[in-house]
């Protein structure tokens, strides 16, 4: 059986960001009062776990407690100064040779700049998700709305990663043209078969 | 491209099995497989259109099923021991399959009716932060590695694939062969140096013959050759 | 002070996603060993909590408890996973239940971790690679070289495929010790046999 104070925590934890007592309430059918002795019994159950429960007026937050910000900083470096990895490394690739070498230079934005995420899945065999997550924290790529379709995110990459590559425009990566066009078919074609079979699953 | 294709889920061979099997409410063993072994093989004519190389699988389970049935039929037939290792592999397959299907329905029973749920997505910093093995070269070759396993995907089964002969094209031949001449030898007519598939195949559409009552089947001695005879009353069927 | 549990739970709150057990070795200064055992303890903290730990051969990722379900939905309904083909459901079954229950924890990538494209063929009796590429697409698999042949892949569940299961480690898998014989017994003969005739594939 979840209890009251596990199931703030859950809802908590699941919401990643403050919610508002009055949703909370709502949520899990309590008024104010009896919501008040709950989130208290939530800190409670919170001690020395790592976690903590930060109220305000009208909104509570989970967040790492106080004594966990030394080994989080060790996290956050650590990440920072980890190798792309073999994952992340691919899918930057996907995206940066997703944008054909004759369009460098046209408005960004337009089709073909960059890749979206089913894209970058598609030429990779496998899903991307954490691998964008990652190079999006480290600021290696940036995305905005694929103009054809405002659901989807397209992925370029960042001027400091171009920067930090040596080169100044997509085109200059080696083999641009090869490997470009080897990406794009491949794309194309999942495109077709994605057009005339809808997925199965 | 296989890689590519969207392949309609058709069932495999062992669902297949399991699905008669249970529809007659019968356990996995020799008696089961033998009543099944009809509807298994329409089954293999009916659908043209698999994959060659899942044809080729289908074939092989129903000639190792016509092995087990033709064992109920022909008392005195002597399994070799390459045939009674198949029938032995087909039925430890099948029952390693059942707890398969099992599991995979127990898993599908327990599929997202509690998921757990991830943190939620929390609004990213960006911190520039690129590592030592980032470059403009370590960039163009995952790129290719990504490509070059692809391509390796996509040529892989071409490979695999057999020149196969249709139970149709076997039973034709095998209805000919029995017109002009009023008997032959089994052996004779499988070849000497043919695929093992070949010679299943054959056995195969000869049993089938045999159970229409086209031709009388005869075998001398447990390890001499069966010989066939056109029977009088039946006329050799045509097919194709 | 921060006691070992507490800062895991602490680091995969902060990672807000899977961490492997190795980055979290180096974090905490800990051999696998010893993480093997605060990752128990971890747990163990969190029992009751409405958070859980999911644990895979090289992962560890913090999610809603199993209890918590009903009530996180209610916060979260788009969510909700999409069902799974009935072939893929097979083939994400080879692989669950090709792992020893008895090995859960034991060195990564040791053999009989997961299964390779062949085993899940040869036990499903028709070609996989649909269904692989599928689960692997969406995240419920991956991919890594089979330590004893480089050549071929060994395809083990994510924390996101235990996750959509309910469960924290293939050992809660629904009769787990039963099913796994199945699969097991019959790659194993194959293996047998293959190494007495070398098949080419």
């Amino acid at each position: 059986m979840l209890t009251p104070p596990a199931a703030v925590h859950a809802l908590l934890f699941a919401a990643s960001g403050p919610l508002t007592k009055e949703h909370l309430g709502e949520l899990l059918n309590l008024d104010q009062k009896e919501l008040a002795l709950v989130l208290n019994a939530t800190a409670a159950l919170l001690k020395g776990s790592g976690e903590t429960l930060i109220e305000t007026a009208d909104e509570v937050e989970l967040r790492t407690s106080f004594e966990a910000a030394p080994i989080v900083k060790k996290l956050r470096e650590s990440e920072l100064s980890r190798d792309v990895g073999k994952a992340s490394m691919e899918t930057l690739a996907v995206i940066a040779y997703s944008t054909p070498t004759s369009k460098v230079g046209a408005p960004t934005g337009s089709v073909g700049d960059g890749a979206t995420r089913g894209e970058v899945d598609w030429v990779r065999g496998v899903n991307s998700s954490a691998s964008l997550r990652t190079l999006l924290m480290r600021g290696l790529i940036e995305g905005r709305e694929d103009p054809t379709d405002k659901r989807r995110i397209r992925y370029t990459l960042t001027t400091e990663a171009l920067a930090h590559l040596g080169i100044t425009s997509v085109k200059d990566l080696p083999r641009a043209e090869e490997l470009h066009a080897g990406a794009a078919a491949i794309i194309e074609h999942e495109k077709a078969d994605a057009a005339t079979f809808p997925d199965p699953e | 491209m296989p890689y590519t294709i969207k392949t309609p889920e058709y069932e495999g061979p062992f669902e297949i099995l399991l699905d008669l099997i249970e529809e007659r409410k019968l356990l996995v063993n020799d008696l089961a497989l033998s009543q099944i072994t009809e509807d298994f093989i329409q089954h293999v004519r009916a659908q043209a259109d698999f994959p060659i190389e899942e044809t080729a699988t289908f074939i092989q389970i129903a000639a190792t099923l016509i092995l087990i049935k033709s064992k109920s039929l022909i008392p005195d037939l002597t399994l070799s021991e390459d045939e009674n290792a198949d029938v032995e592999d087909l039925k430890r397959r099948l029952a390693a399959y059942e707890k398969v299907r099992e599991a995979s329905r127990e898993l599908g029973r327990a599929w997202g009716h509690h998921p757990l749920f991830t943190i939620g997505e929390r609004a990213i910093e960006p911190f520039f932060s690129p590592a030592r093995d980032l470059s403009a070269g370590a960039l163009a070759e995952a790129l290719a590695r990504v490509l070059a396993a692809r391509k390796e995907v996509e040529e892989l089964p071409e490979a695999r694939v057999k020149p196969l002969v249709t139970i149709e094209e076997m039973m034709d031949a095998l209805a000919k062969r029995v017109q002009s001449a009023m008997t032959l030898s089994f052996k004779e007519f499988s070849g000497s140096n043919k695929e093992k598939i070949e010679v299943i195949v054959s056995f195969l559409a000869l049993l089938e013959l045999v159970k229409q009552g086209a031709i009388e089947a005869e075998q001398f001695d447990q390890h001499g050759d069966i010989r066939l005879k056109h029977t009088a009353s039946a006329s050799v069927p045509h097919y194709g």
